[in-house]
């Protein structure tokens, strides 16, 4: 494929779909079976451009073309530090979050696991997963058996060490805490929704010498992340992980096509900035209410 | 005198970090026992809270919503106990409901000590505004309880409180038996909604249900957390003021007049917040005087 | 084939859940939330799981004598014990003392009605007579009295002749109520006849009929009575139950929350630190908020709550937004990464 | 109150005591803490398997079998599918089915539940840059009642002054006739040329509020240079890493931000634990029949001395080995 043809189908895709769902706007009747009211319009179009690009990626990335993702400081860490808990022959911990399996940053959690798992596996530590719901721990411990069967390694796979700690936010973190202070784990990973229990899990780590590695989308808690842990992935850092550690072409075809959407709504906010400034200093009239289109007013 | 210096670096540098909580577990404890009295200057939407309850009279008829449970007593309890004195010192008729389940306990014991009792003792010095009466169930004040249905049972009370409390307070009197219930169909019926909020549901919930239908007059206090979310409905006007967590307690505590917990912990908000501040201040030191002997030590090498 | 039927379902409820926003049909709805009916089954019945996890866990430590191995009996014997007080079972709290109702006629405290007195083991428990508001036990009749020291009388209240009904219980829920009917006799100043019917505890609230005993003017009826607690959770909420919640639960549960304050102080104190521009502008943002939001910061300057709503509304909302928004879209791309059926890897591989 | 019944009272001993157990993890972990710990776990175990009960099986799942309704034994089906994985290794991918069905499920769900985050965000960033001062003789009552110092009734009072006699300068704004004091205080304290009254009202129309201008260009650049911080595609350098850089700059100053603001929230909590446990939360006679103030101290002491007593064990069991 041409270099040109690489930067015009994404825009393309992007810029047309965002047209067709401009266009659409008002124009689809409500009815019983199907509405596009209020802000709906654009949710869709949303998604459509991200499942068009998605594909698109997978296809060049499956192709053999060569897809570049900058570094992500915390990704590196991760293998680093699950390295040295190998050389101190302690375990690694990883916390699922405090959220059920519901929220998507538990799911997002859940696959950046797999990849840990593979790697314990490979280096031959131990990892100890615990989980606030029991649906989570069943989830995540089929999805540790993959990663060690992934590393070739399945009999390693102790399914013990998949915990349900408790769904009491508190008393998971008394229970997380005495995991990190009696079987000393050399890595301490949270990744997840977490809340005010961030805290607690990261000072206590921070007791035992852990390198501990934080990734949550929840900002109240991203301060305490930062300031108790030795690297945090901030928001979308954190579903962009798994695709960094494997660089496997599902994951760098998401990543991608998140870059092409974020690109567009920078080009969206400045241009609705614009125009908004441009009305206003120009008068009350108003040609192009971007903002509004968004939310479906 | 290197020497002696390297000690007194390398001491710091190796700080324990349980002194700081010993100071932490010091500034929380201490105020309780001497209280420290520091000033509390109302601030705008906490003065406009208060003078919203002032500017009623007696015998005007106020809903009292208690949506909080036993963990946020501590925030929101001192303005409870403030907003009621100001109310019963009014004389001003009282229907007290909730929309959370792990109210009632907690409610039910509020009432027969705070309501039915006297919340200025006899003998009290510390207070010299007006004292207090015991106010009488289903004469001076109904108790109406708990229905579930969050914003349902909020939309429910906004158009028909009698349906949605089926008829009765909490105690099994019929609400047509009780005087002060006369006349009150909805929510736009009282002179004044207080809400004591400590999440969903809560004031959002109240105003985005009941605040559409009429022009109701509203007050609250919340947690300070949910202040930033509260704070555009002060703004718009569709809340007459807003009392956000023990700081804002305490402000309201100083316009009624009593002081209760919420200044004794707002003492203990101002010596905490000094700590933590210290704490950055002093953990930069130690940083910064550690990295200028190890610039020095470099320099002094080459 | 293993794998391939549950990603094929996946991928169907999946995309079903999503046209959930867009398919505003009843018959859709119904369907949905039947489905989010059986997810949240699945959910809860997974705790069935959960529980066997946490003894798979920890009873091998125990009977291995693992380090600890005490502290795991604590947990184990915590957790059965709370469930099992989870249990509907009433009765199961004991036969307690079942209350005792005495007359004494001697004593002529008056003409014209008897006095009610109260003695008992639950003297925080609240005296219904014939329905009207709560007296606590211990009061001596004057409702406003609430600060009257513990222990100092009992409880003494007129009853007029005629019927009357007593009931007696704990101001918290679930315990037992005592209930008994007091025949108060017209006219018989001097009458020692006197007869307890029956006492009679009610386990379950409104049983049986109540019985009256009679009651001469001049005489003292003492109600006596330890409440029964109720066992196990629901509604009336089971009071071992709740005992178990308020006493262990709750305080730990609140305590380890209070830990934050410390692990706060802690945790600027170690972490934030200038080392570059970005943890400067952390700490700087932090401690100015922290200044204006207490009283005495405002009591300083009025600037300084000014600074922090300026940096709480400016600062903060981009910071919030730009994170909710890429967010946002990690998260749309990770979700339909998983209905579009390109995520497997929680579904293995064979 | 009355006399507390002996269980309550040893309740109420037993939460102080607890408090005090699970303290005492900040001077290190101990056996007293570890029990607190444990049966605090056992406990909420035991506490959250029986609200998902009573919450969810029963409701959703016991009675709608009960009332015939079968297609509910598919939660069942799909429940039992999981014990399959737990009991038996040759059937585990019996498992696989509830797992896609959940997960799937919810990602699904999840999707519309993020979009609103976007675009919700996206629309008040894309508001004009150039913010306006409030006229406040023309302006309606609801854009005065956002200036400092303001609120609803007195956007209402000026409403009502401006109709008979215009302003004639903002310094007026504080002598409007019919306003409590308070409320003129308030007004004159919220004077200010650089974000306060001043800087936002005029008496005219089409005057530029020049640091609320800056605000919003300042918000609008931080919000697109922290997205390009998260912007994967390209190598953050030149150009770009100096745009990423000032995104940095401003999520770590809304960082800081958020932790100054929760600080209060945080030790509200811890307040709140001392106030119950000294009983200041509670009715007088109740907490004097406690007596908290005098528990706690026992407590202290019975937890300290447990501590240095196996410390003392430790260290004689430590020699010992060292002996040997």
């Amino acid at each position: 494929m041409n270099a040109r043809l690489k930067i015009i189908v994404p825009i393309g895709v992007t810029i047309g779909v965002a047209a067709i769902a401009f266009l659409w706007r008002g124009n689809v009747e409500p009815s019983r079976w199907f509405t596009l009211e209020g802000p709906r319009a654009m949710y869709v179009a949303i998604v459509a451009a991200m499942a068009a690009l998605l594909y698109y990626y997978l296809f060049r990335a499956r192709r053999g073309d060569e897809i570049y993702i900058r570094r992500i400081a915390g990704v590196d860490a991760i293998e680093e530090s699950v390295g040295r808990s190998t050389e101190m022959g302690r375990p690694v911990l990883y916390v699922t979050g405090v959220e059920d399996i519901t929220n998507i940053q538990t799911i997002a959690s859940l696959l950046v696991l797999g990849q840990v798992a593979e790697m314990t596996a490979e280096y031959d530590t131990e990892l100890k997963v615990a989980n606030f719901y029991p649906i989570t721990m069943v989830v995540a411990e089929e999805i540790v058996k993959q990663g060690y069967t992934n590393a070739g390694r399945p009999d390693a796979h102790k399914p013990q060490n998949v915990m349900f700690i408790s769904s009491e936010q508190f008393a998971f973190a008394a229970g997380v805490n005495g995991i990190i202070l009696r079987d000393q784990p050399a890595t301490n990973i949270y990744i997840g929704r977490f809340f005010a229990e961030s805290l607690i899990l990261a000072e206590t780590g921070y007791l035992t010498k852990a390198i501990q590695i934080a990734g949550t989308a929840e900002i109240t808690q991203l301060p305490f992340f930062i300031a108790a842990c030795d690297y945090t992935l901030i928001g979308e850092e954190m579903y962009a992980v798994s695709a960094y550690m494997t660089r496997e072409s599902r994951l760098l075809a998401m990543l991608k096509s998140t870059d092409v959407i974020k690109a567009f709504v920078i080009a969206l906010l400045l241009a609705g900035a614009v125009f908004a400034t441009y009305n206003h200093l120009a008068g009350s009239h108003e040609p192009w209410d971007l903002g509004g289109w968004l939310v479906g007013k | 005198m290197a020497a002696e210096q390297k000690d007194w670096l390398q001491k710091l540098q190796t700080f324990d970090r349980r002194w700081i909580f010993l100071a932490m577990g010091v500034a929380i404890i201490a105020p309780l026992f001497a209280p420290l009295n520091l000033p509390v200057a109302p601030s705008a939407m906490v003065k406009s809270a208060y003078y919203t309850v002032e500017d009623l009279k007696e015998g005007d008829r106020v809903l009292l919503s208690l949506d909080m449970d036993p963990a946020s007593t501590p925030e929101l309890e001192p303005y409870y106990r403030a907003v009621l004195l100001q109310l019963k010192r009014k004389k001003v008729k009282i229907v007290i409901a909730t929309t959370w389940y792990a109210a009632p306990p907690l409610v039910e014991r509020w009432l027969s000590s705070t309501v039915e009792g006297r919340i200025i003792k006899q003998g009290d010095s510390s207070y010299h505004g007006i004292p207090d009466d015991p106010y009488v169930k289903n004469e001076d004040y109904v108790w109406l309880g708990f229905r579930e249905g969050r914003e349902a049972t909020i939309n429910g009370m906004a158009t028909d409180i009698r349906g949605t409390f089926d008829n009765q307070a909490a105690d099994g009197t019929p609400l047509d038996d009780i005087e002060i219930m006369n006349g009150i169909e909805s929510l736009a019926d009282f002179d004044l909604i207080v809400m004591v909020s400590a999440g969903y549901p809560g004031i959002k919930e109240y105003i985005q249900q009941a605040q559409g239908r009429g022009n109701l007059r509203m007050v609250g206090a919340c947690t300070a957390v949910s202040v930033p979310e509260y704070t555009p409905y002060y703004n718009s006007g569709q809340l007459l003021g807003l009392v956000g967590g023990m700081s804002k307690a305490a402000e309201y505590e100083k316009l009624v007049g009593k002081i209760g917990t919420a200044t004794q912990g707002t003492d203990v908000l101002n010596l905490g917040h000094v700590v933590v501040i210290s704490a950055i201040l002093f953990g930069n030191f130690i940083f910064f005087a550690g990295q200028r002997r190890r610039r020095t030590l470099r320099s002094g090498k080459v | 084939m293993k794998s391939t039927i549950p990603l094929v379902i996946g991928c169907f409820v999946g995309w079903f859940a999503f046209g959930e926003l867009y398919v505003p049909h009843e018959d859709y709805r119904w369907v949905f939330e039947f489905l989010r009916d059986q997810a949240q089954i699945l959910a809860a019945m997974a705790f069935i799981l959960g529980g066997i996890n946490v003894i798979q866990v920890n009873y091998p430590k125990i009977r291995r004598r693992e380090a600890d191995w005490q502290y795991k009996v604590v947990l184990l014997v915590g957790a059965v014990a709370m469930g099992t007080a989870g249990l509907r079972w009433h009765a199961l709290g004991g036969e307690a003392d079942s209350g005792s109702m005495a007359v004494s006629g001697t004593a002529a405290v008056g003409t014209g009605y008897a006095t009610l007195a109260f003695d008992s083991a639950d003297r925080d428990a609240l005296v219904i007579i014939d329905g009207a508001p709560p007296v606590r036990a211990w009061h001596s009749g004057n409702p406003s009295d609430i600060t009257k020291p513990p222990g100092d009388q009992a409880l003494s209240v007129q009853l007029r002749p005629g019927e009357h009904v007593i009931t007696v219980r704990k101001p918290v829920e679930g315990y037992a109520k005592h209930e008994v009917s007091i025949l108060v006799a017209d006219n018989e100043p001097t009458s020692a006849k006197y007869e307890i019917l029956k006492r009679w505890v009610e386990l379950l609230p409104a049983a049986a009929a109540v019985l009256p005993i009679n009651v001469a003017p001049g005489q003292v009826v003492t109600v006596s009575t330890d409440l029964v607690m109720y066992w196990g959770a629901g509604s009336p909420h089971g009071r071992v139950f709740t005992w178990m919640y308020d006493h262990i639960f709750f305080p730990c549960n609140a305590t380890m929350f209070a830990l934050l304050a410390f692990f706060i102080a802690s945790a600027a104190f170690r972490a934030f630190r200038a080392r570059n521009t970005e943890s400067a502008l952390l700490l700087g943002a932090a401690i100015l908020v922290m200044i204006g939001l207490v009283p005495i910061g405002r009591a300083m300057s009025p600037i300084f709550p000014e600074i922090e709503e300026w940096i709480m509304d400016t600062l903060n909302t981009t910071g919030r937004r730009a994170i909710m928004m890429g967010a946002a879209l990690g998260a749309i791309a990770t979700g339909l990464r998983v209905i579009l059926g390109i995520e497997r890897s929680h579904l293995g591989s064979d | 109150m009355g006399h507390l019944s002996a269980i309550d009272l040893f309740g109420y001993w037993l939460g102080i005591f607890l408090t005090f157990a699970i303290l005492s993890f900040l001077y290190k972990d101990n056996p007293v803490y570890k029990i607190a710990e444990h049966l605090f776990i056992g406990v909420s175990i035991g506490y959250v398997v029986t609200l998902q009960y009573f919450d969810v099986i029963k409701p959703k799942l016991v009675e709608n079998l009960a009332e015939g309704n079968l297609r509910y034994l598919i939660g069942l089906a799909l429940a039992l599918m999981l014990f399959v994985k737990a009991v038996s290794k040759r059937w585990s991918w019996l498992g696989r089915y509830p797992i896609g069905f959940v997960v799937g499920f919810y990602a699904g769900l999840q999707i519309n539940g993020v979009q609103a985050d976007l675009t919700k965000q996206m629309e008040p960033a894309m508001s004009s840059v150039v913010v306006d001062k409030v006229n406040v003789n023309a302006d309606p009552a609801e854009a005065l009642q956002l200036l400092p110092g303001m609120n609803p009734s007195i956007a209402k009072r000026i409403v009502e002054v401006r109709a008979e006699k215009p302003f004639a300068s903002i310094d007026e704004i504080d002598e409007i006739p019919g306003l409590p004091q308070w409320q003129l205080d308030d007004l004159e304290e919220a004077r200010g040329a650089f974000n306060g009254l001043d800087a936002q009202a005029s008496v005219s129309s089409g005057d530029t509020f020049w640091f609320g201008t800056f605000a919003k260009l300042l918000m609008l650049m931080g919000l697109i240079a922290s997205l390009v911080y998260f912007y994967f595609s390209v190598e953050h350098k030149g150009a770009i890493g100096k745009v990423s850089r000032f995104g940095v700059w401003v999520l770590m100053i809304g960082f800081g931000a958020a932790f100054g603001y929760t600080v209060q929230g945080r030790l509200a909590l811890a307040i709140g634990r001392a106030l119950d446990v000294l009983g200041r939360d509670k009715d007088p006679a109740l907490a004097a029949q406690i007596d908290g103030g005098v528990v706690a101290v026992i407590s202290i002491v019975v937890i300290v001395g447990g501590i240095v007593a196996w410390e003392l064990l430790l260290r004689r069991r430590r020699e010992s080995d060292t002996n040997k």
